[in-house]
């Protein structure tokens, strides 16, 4: 009975602490970003005004209840996600659901996010979700084949176990040096599913000015800046469990996260963006190579 | 210009209903609090003071210090920045734009253009007063405004915002019929916008002894009914 | 986004369905709409839609005297407004038959050449940002704000300058300004290396950028293409060369050009353009100490001014291309009639119609961009 | 990354290359490098930077050139009570207000400033809310809107200067051509000097306001410039039948007014007048002055003592007004001091009798050789005419009454200078001092120079005065004309006696420096240096300290009815005399002065003619 | 230019009748003709004479001679002159032939002179409105419409009456002259 309710509190404590972790991602983010550009960028708790901000808004637009879904799966599939992703001293429910369950859960908000658009009647929302969902599908095929890598090195789809393994011979026993290629196409995969550039195809303001976020307001584009800051984590935190060893205490696990997380998002900056079928080309091409050859050496 | 003077729209001076509970009036402070230091900017260049805000927004004066930056749709923007002249075809669209914005926004108009016709003050393709058709929260004095300025401006917005004392789009709701009696002067009696503000209005608990009159009975007689996706509160 | 933007088209069978970039879209320079039709992800035709900048200057100019005209030109290239000034100021002086002293003309190349940099850097970080790379807007941005910071030294006036004016430009350079003109460029200059790195020799972008709106030769000649665009075709054709003002005729430069004619070619020709101009600018700075004489030559009370009878056709190599003035005087104290040229007349409508046709819906941007097409030269 | 080196200048790319992947990640660089952010506080704007106005109202006139370069119709004049206001000298307490809802800060209206008042500020942020957006409308002074100090910016430079501050040259003939005739010297302007000169006017209308006549100066300008010169006469005798005298011999308190001098020479306004005078045929400008008069006869007759300016305006005025005139006359030519007075070389005698012609075509009948009080009585002109004016001048002169001044040879200028112009034969001396520093003694030494010319073949003309030669009453023109032609002058010299030989003929004029002019209380007492004792030779001395009016002609019981004040007539602000049938006009109420004798004309005449008017009813 | 190039181009522009030139300087050469012999002149300048760039169609309204005055601007590359042909049509009906077949790009100009000045151009491809899609006055570059008295009649103006201009009428001052009273003056 005290297992399930400190369970049922980890539960509800790990979403939070994602999200707080989260918002300082973002901030990060926001931050090298601003570095790059030689500027000085927004303060501390920029992320979190912005989505109260969103919150308070007087006009909510809605597009229909199918708009409502979508915004709370795209929130709601992090949301769960999180309670999978162990974090130090917390494991939730990640002994229980494993990593299949949780590669699904972070395939949900972008299903929720194209229901929502595709209410929204507008071309633009729709070319994007197209968009969106064309390169989840490029990312998913490396991503997938990574995780299945890890398992079948770690023999085992329980992150709490994955993370124990590496864990225990320190950096030599970590997913990284073990098994580097498919590190590196897992960070590949980690950028595409990130969306940023040269990834960044659904967004494209320019093009389909910012595609799926074209008539979201409101509370519901505040959904969507939660959704970015529990992905931000999310992203980095998996990568984390499954090549660098996890969190062995606090510190650590946050350096992890937060300098996994400085790669991708400082080339974003320096990068433009492929054109959509360039980036299915590519990321079918040299993510899933490298992920196929790093599950040959695995498997041998 | 149209029947209603200016002079006689008067601001809203209802102090907001401070509510009994503490906690409301915590949580209200915070969303202004946060509202100042989130301002989301439409990116929408009108006129040629728009020249000035890619400075503004960049490495030199960058305005992200001050928690705002550019927003591509109308619906995620707190801010409508009028960089300068607006011609009528313009004005037509930042009307459609505005009126797409959710409350609470902002409108700020730079430059002199905005104030009393500015340079093109004899041309017959441009709008002279701004306020005659949407309501205006801050004007930027300059032909053009160095960034500067502008950000200057956007700090003297964030202070009113932070205070409450930014409603001027409470001002459109109250005051609907004088706004658009002008725009029906300059576009024609059968203008109408996407956008159902009369109910807004009613929704919001704003509609006042302005909102109605003879104009939005022109309206009404020449309005194809909305459908359901174009205006759905 | 507008509610207009989605309107269903009328013609069931296809699949085809029509999208609204602009007037208020981050893919379009300035206040501009292009409506194109869609067939999957390629544009099937596409119609430019102007106006929206419209303020008409050339109705206003008729209602103004000469010198007051001198305040309204610069509003019609925001981006690069000193070739506005000085080509309605050239036209101006031949109708009158005012000498320029030769320290004025001097000044105005400086002053020319800085705007030309000025505009094609603004003009590349658009460019990039319309490929989703935004670091190239952030530092051109700011570094164009040097530019500026010069000619709020020079002329008073960040970006509308006001400088020029018949019989030559208002005021003297203030002490100093060229030791400091001379170290902004040298500043300029050494970043160009980081642009190289960051952009123009990302891989990324010149994928992007390769193929992307060609225009040929022939096509170039017959659609009146001009400027860095034409050159970007392999033509070396430059007004500053083949019809010189001022004194472009006794300093040396070159005349980039590249070939292929795509938005990649065109981005290069401005790049190259940048150090050509840097270049002119040195030989300015360099030869203007030794000039001695006036900066202009008195006119008549302006208020009471009246140029004589005719027409003048005067042409300056802007940075978009070639910027002309048809001014028609009736002897009276205002001009009777003046037409302008804008390059990006021909850039932004015709040009860009046709080239997008074809594109796929994430290069009709860059392709416009590309052109860099100033839309109030279109409105006027 | 494939790079070529094409010239010794930058890498160049070409369009061959396809770039690197690695090269945009050598900028990572720059997440070690500082930020380029300026701080938040706006930084000082560039010293000749175009932000808010800056007025100064001491050095601001009210001539609201601003106003008419703003290409924004942004600036509306301000009436300030409590500024200076004195048209005479040009200033008018307006000042220019602007509107920054129409500025542009293109700062024409510095560059054209004529008193260089304007300038602009190096500061540039000024943000209000809709409640306040009055505060857009600023009136610009010292001290900046916001009332903080952030120094000028853009100023007007001798480069950026919008006006032209140079008069258009006019010919004239050079002294040793004009030394021994009496030809008019200045040529008065070609038509393309006249456009030119024109061109400069800024319109402020400050000569209209400074002139005793208002003439509309602004719009005869205008009129020239525009190749109108028929409106311009229209212009010109919408206030001055005396358009030809006055186009040569005004004393032009327009020309000092003038915004233009302020800071350069104004313009030329009387030569302008001239030049449309003299480009319009007689007999057009006769057509041109009867346009649009159809007043019927009233029945009503006037009559006028004096056909001088004064008497002959008034006789126009009124008789346009359908009133019979009558004018008598003195001497055998109209004209009065205009006639009399002023050399040939300077109004030539055919140009005045022009404007007498066209005022004598209007139907004003003038008797000639009529001296009232011995050919006619005062008292028949009463009976005969509903109304009498007395223009009779200032015909005699004044005398010094210094030693030996009862001298055959110390003459009076006034009766010398009428000799002179009729023709008659002087008792011309070789050498003459000249007492006095006003025009009328310019005039006399001239016409005596070039006489003695003619004569003799060389001029000894000593001319000495009590004040200074900076303020001396003469035009400077006049005196620097004088001085070329030959007549030394000799200031600040008072003149104590004539000496004479023992044969009684004169040799000299004894003069003693002046040290000072007026006493504290500013009235006339000149101090004199003793030591500094001169004796100028000559062989007659010539009076020009002024002249007074004979007003003997009133006769006795007439000049005792009347109210007299200080030794002149005693008149109401119309021109009107204690009698209700007798106005005086002209130089006897005035003081010697064309332009002041014409404006004095109208007045009397609408006086008159009111006066009338309430009669008939 | 060099001679020859110039030669030439004298001994071809005399085919064309009652073509009347002026050398404004060595690089403009005006060409005043008749309004039938413009396209048979520009065909003959791009097809023989390598005038291949149209730099721009103006148009001038002439409302006291009761014509229009089309000038079309023309450059060449190869001798650096150009070639200002100007032709005048009557005001009324205000017709004239595109000349979109010899010049692509005409047909952009006469689109715009279309709008502004109401010149109908037989033959070019795109009548319709452009800039002016939302105006239903006439076209207004022409002379007889006043920009400024449209605009007077159409919207009203600040009306400014700030604390300072109180206090200057209550002491008796005041405005004296308004911008807009001194430019109706001047008309």
């Amino acid at each position: 009975m005290q297992v399930t309710l400190l369970t049922i509190m980890e539960v509800i404590l790990m979403p939070i602490v994602a999200f707080i972790i989260g918002l300082f991602m973002v901030l990060m983010m926001r931050k090298l970003a601003a570095r790059l550009q030689r500027r000085v960028g927004p303060p501390l708790f920029q992320p979190l005004f912005d989505i109260v901000k969103l919150y308070g808004k007087q006009t909510q637009i809605s597009h229909g209840m199918i708009h409502d879904i979508g915004i709370i799966m795209a929130v709601g599939g992090y949301v769960a996600a999180e309670a999978l992703l162990p974090v130090p001293g917390m494991d939730g429910i990640a002994a229980k659901g494993g990593l299949i369950t949780l590669a699904y859960l972070t395939m949900v908000p972008s299903l929720g996010l194209a229901l929502g658009v595709g209410q929204c009647a507008n071309p633009n929302g729709s070319i994007g979700i197209s968009r969106a969902l064309t390169s989840m599908l490029a990312y998913d095929i490396p991503f997938i084949i990574v995780i299945f890598g890890v398992a079948y090195q770690f023999s085992s789809t329980n992150l709490v176990d994955i993370i124990a393994t590496q864990q225990a011979g320190g950096f030599s026993t970590w997913g990284i040096s073990e098994m580097p290629v498919l590190a590196v196409a897992g960070l590949f995969a980690m950028h595409a599913s990130l969306g940023k550039q040269p990834f960044e195809i659904y967004i494209a303001p320019a093009e389909i000015a910012t595609g799926p976020m074209v008539e979201m307001g409101g509370k519901f584009l505040g959904g969507l800046f939660v959704m970015q800051s529990f992905q931000l984590y999310t992203a980095s935190v998996l990568y984390v469990s499954l090549f660098l060893g996890g969190g062995e205490n606090w510190i650590t696990f946050l350096l992890k996260s937060f300098g996994v997380l400085a790669i991708p998002v400082v080339i974003a900056y320096l990068f433009p963006r492929y054109r959509t079928d360039d980036l299915v080309r590519l990321v079918w091409k040299w993510p899933v190579m490298l992920a196929l050859i790093g599950i040959a050496f695995v498997m041998n | 210009m149209s029947n209603t003077d200016l002079s006689n729209i008067e601001v809203n001076q209802k102090p907001v209903a401070k509510r009994s509970n503490p906690f409301a009036n915590v949580f209200n402070e915070l969303v202004s609090f946060c509202r100042s230091r989130s301002m989301f900017m439409l990116h929408y260049c009108t006129g040629c003071g728009a020249i000035e805000l890619p400075p503004a927004m960049t490495s030199r004066f960058d305005m992200e210090r001050l928690g705002i930056q550019p927003m591509v749709t109308p619906r995620q923007a707190d801010i409508l920045l009028i960089t300068g002249y607006v011609s009528i075809k313009t004005l037509k669209r930042v009307i459609l734009t505005y009126e797409q914005m959710g409350a609470p926004k902002y409108v700020i108009g730079i430059c002199s253009c905005t104030v009393n016709g500015g340079m093109y003050w004899q041309s017959y393709a441009t709008a002279k007063k701004l306020d005659e058709y949407i309501p205006v929260d801050l004007y930027i004095a300059g032909c053009m405004p160095r960034p500067e300025a502008v950000i200057e401006g956007l700090q003297q917005l964030m202070a009113k915002i932070k205070t409450d004392e930014a409603n001027s789009w409470k001002k459109y709701y109250e005051h609907y019929d004088y706004y658009l009696g002008n725009q029906q002067h300059l576009f024609g009696n059968n203008w109408q916008t996407p956008t159902d503000i009369i109910g807004e209005a009613k929704t919001y608990q704003l509609e006042g002894p302005n909102t109605l009159g003879e104009h939005t009975k022109i309206l009404e007689s020449v309005q194809r009914p909305l459908e359901p996706l174009e205006m759905k509160l | 986004m507008r509610p207009e933007n989605y309107q269903a088209v009328n013609h069931p069978p296809s699949n085809e369905y029509e999208l609204n970039f602009g007037p208020n879209h981050p893919g379009i320079e300035g206040n501009y709409a292009l409506k194109v039709k869609l067939q999957g992800d390629t544009v099937v035709e596409a119609r430019a839609d102007a106006g929206y900048l419209h303020r008409g200057f050339e109705k206003l100019m008729e209602d103004r005297l000469w010198i007051q005209n001198i305040s309204l030109v610069p509003r019609i290239c925001v981006p690069d407004p000193v070739p506005m000034e000085v080509c309605y100021s050239l036209a101006v002086e031949e109708l009158a038959g005012l000498e320029l002293p030769e320290r004025a003309q001097w000044l105005r190349v400086l002053q020319l050449e800085l705007s030309r940099i000025a505009a094609h850097l603004f003009y590349f970080g658009g460019h990039a940002a319309t490929t989703g790379m935004y670091t190239p807007m952030y530092w051109g941005v700011a570094d164009r704000d040097l530019l500026l910071d010069l000619f709020e030294e020079l002329t008073g006036g960040r970006v509308y300058s006001i400088y020029n004016m018949p019989g030559g430009v208002r005021q003297d350079i203030p002490r100093g300004f060229l030791q400091r003109l001379s170290d902004t460029l040298d500043y300029i200059e050494g970043r160009l290396k980081d642009y190289d790195n960051l952009f123009f020799t990302n891989q990324i972008f010149v994928k992007r950028a390769k193929g992307i709106g060609i225009i040929s030769q022939e096509q170039a000649l017959e659609w009146s293409v001009t400027g860095p665009n034409l050159r970007a075709c392999g033509l070396e054709f430059d007004v500053r060369r083949d019809d010189p003002y001022l004194i472009y005729d006794q300093l040396k430069f070159d005349i980039p050009t590249e070939h292929g004619g795509d938005a990649w070619a065109r981005t290069l020709v401005r790049r190259l353009e940048m150090v050509e101009s840097i270049s002119i600018i040195r030989q300015v700075i360099k030869a203007l100490p030794d000039i001695k004489g006036p900066v202009r030559t008195p006119i008549p009370n302006p208020l009471a001014w009246r140029v004589p009878a005719g027409d003048s056709y005067a042409r300056v190599e802007s940075s978009k291309g070639e910027l002309a003035y048809y001014v028609v005087s009736n002897g009276g104290d205002k001009p009777y009639r003046v037409h302008i040229r804008g390059p990006s007349a021909m850039h932004a409508v015709q040009v860009l119609e046709k080239l997008a046709v074809g594109c796929r819906v994430e290069d009709v941007a860059q392709t416009m961009f590309s052109l860099d097409a100033c839309p109030p030269e279109v409105d006027r | 990354m494939k790079m070529k080196l094409k010239s010794k200048k930058a890498p160049v790319i070409d369009h061959s290359d396809s770039g690197s992947l690695l090269n945009p990640l050598k900028n990572l660089q720059f997440l070690a490098r500082k930020p380029v952010t300026e701080p938040l506080k706006p930084r000082l704007a560039s010293l000749n930077y175009r932000g808010f106005h800056l007025n100064d109202w001491e050095e601001c006139v009210g001539c609201a050139s601003c106003q008419k370069i703003c290409d924004n119709a942004a600036i509306t004049m301000v009436e300030i009570p409590g500024l200076p206001n004195d048209p005479v000298k040009g200033i008018r307490n307006h000042r220019p207000a602007i509107d920054y809802g129409r500025c542009c800060w293109c700062a024409l209206c510095v560059d054209i400033c004529p008193s260089s008042s304007l300038s602009l500020s190096r500061e540039y942020v000024h943000t209000c809310d809709q409640e306040h957006i009055d505060s857009y409308f600023i009136l610009p002074d010292p001290n900046g809107i916001h009332k903080e100090h952030f120094g000028k910016g853009w100023q007007k430079t001798e480069h950026s200067d919008l006006l032209s501050l140079t008069r258009s040259v006019m010919a004239e003939l050079e002294p040793e051509n004009r030394i021994d005739n009496f030809d008019e010297i200045v040529d008065g302007f070609t038509p393309e000097q006249a456009v030119l000169e024109a061109s400069r006017c800024v319109q402020c209308g400050m000569c209209h306001d400074s002139c005793p006549t208002n003439m509309h100066a602004p719009e005869y300008i205008r009129a020239i410039w525009n190749n109108d010169a028929e409106e311009a006469v229209r212009q010109i005798y919408r206030t001055n039948p005396f358009a030809h005298v006055c186009g040569r011999v005004c004393t032009h308190r327009c020309e000092d007014a003038c915004s233009i001098g302020i800071r350069g020479e104004p313009i030329a306004i009387r030569w302008l007048k001239r030049y449309a005078m003299d480009s319009v045929s007689h007999e057009r400008i006769k057509e041109i002055v009867n346009e649009g008069n159809t007043a019927k006869s009233s029945g009503k007759k006037v009559a006028i003592i004096g056909a001088g300016p004064a008497g002959l305006t008034a006789a126009f005025d009124l008789v346009r007004s359908g009133h019979q005139v009558e004018v008598f006359e003195a001497l055998p030519h109209a004209g009065g001091m205009t006639r009399y007075g002023i050399p040939d070389y300077r109004l030539p005698f055919d140009t005045l009798q022009q404007d007498i012609d066209i005022i004598t075509s209007l139907g004003v009948k003038i008797h000639y050789n009529c001296i009232i009080g011995k050919n006619k009585r005062m008292s028949t002109l009463r009976k005969n005419f509903d109304a009498v004016i007395l223009a009779i001048g200032l015909s005699q002169g004044r005398q010094t009454r210094i030693k030996n001044s009862d001298h055959r040879h110390v003459y009076r200028a006034v009766d010398l200078l009428q000799k002179i112009s009729t023709g008659e034969e002087i008792e011309l001396p070789h050498s003459v001092a000249v007492i006095g520093g006003g025009n009328v003694a310019m005039d006399i030494a001239r016409s005596l120079a070039r006489l003695q010319k003619q004569q003799y073949g060389k001029v000894q003309i000593t001319l000495t005065a009590l004040e200074e030669q900076q303020h001396f009453m003469a035009d400077p023109e006049e005196i620097k004309e004088s001085l070329e032609e030959g007549i030394v002058i000799k200031d600040s010299c008072g003149p104590q006696g004539c000496e004479i030989d023992n044969d009684g003929k004169l040799t000299g004029l004894k003069t003693w420096k002046v040290t000072s002019i007026f006493d504290e209380q500013h009235r006339f007492a000149p101090q004199y240096d003793e030591e500094q004792e001169v004796v100028h030779n000559c062989e007659a001395v010539i009076e020009a300290i002024g002249q007074f009016a004979d007003t003997s002609l009133l006769g006795k019981e007439l000049t005792e009815q009347l109210e007299w004040n200080r030794g002149r007539l005693q008149i109401d602000e119309n021109g009107q005399t204690s009698e209700d049938w007798l106005w005086s006009a002209g130089d006897c109420v005035n003081g010697p002065d064309v332009v002041h004798a014409v404006a004095d004309g109208h007045r009397v005449a609408a006086s008159i003619e009111q006066q009338l008017k309430v009669k008939t009813q | 230019m060099s001679a020859a190039h110039s030669q030439n181009l004298n001994v071809l522009l005399q085919e064309i009748e009652g073509i009347h030139l002026t050398h404004h300087n060595p690089r403009r050469l005006r060409a005043d003709i008749a309004a039938e012999a413009l396209p048979a002149l520009l065909a003959l300048l791009r097809g023989r004479a390598s005038y291949v760039h149209l730099s721009a169609i103006s148009c001038v309204d002439w409302i006291e001679e009761n014509q229009f005055e089309l000038v079309y601007h023309l450059w060449s590359y190869e001798t650096s002159v150009l070639i200002s042909a100007h032709i005048r049509i009557p005001r009324e009906p205000g017709i004239y032939l595109s000349v979109f077949d010899i010049y692509t790009p005409a047909a952009f100009f006469e689109r715009d002179i279309h709008e502004m000045f109401g010149v109908y151009f037989e033959g070019s491809p795109d009548m319709s409105k452009f800039i002016l899609t939302e105006w239903n006055g006439p076209p207004p570059m022409r002379k007889d419409f006043n920009s400024e008295k449209w605009v007077m009649e159409t919207f009203s103006w600040q009306e400014y009456h700030p604390d300072w201009l109180k206090d200057l009428e209550e002491q008796g001052g005041g405005i004296v002259s308004t911008p807009e009273s001194i430019r109706m003056d001047n008309k």
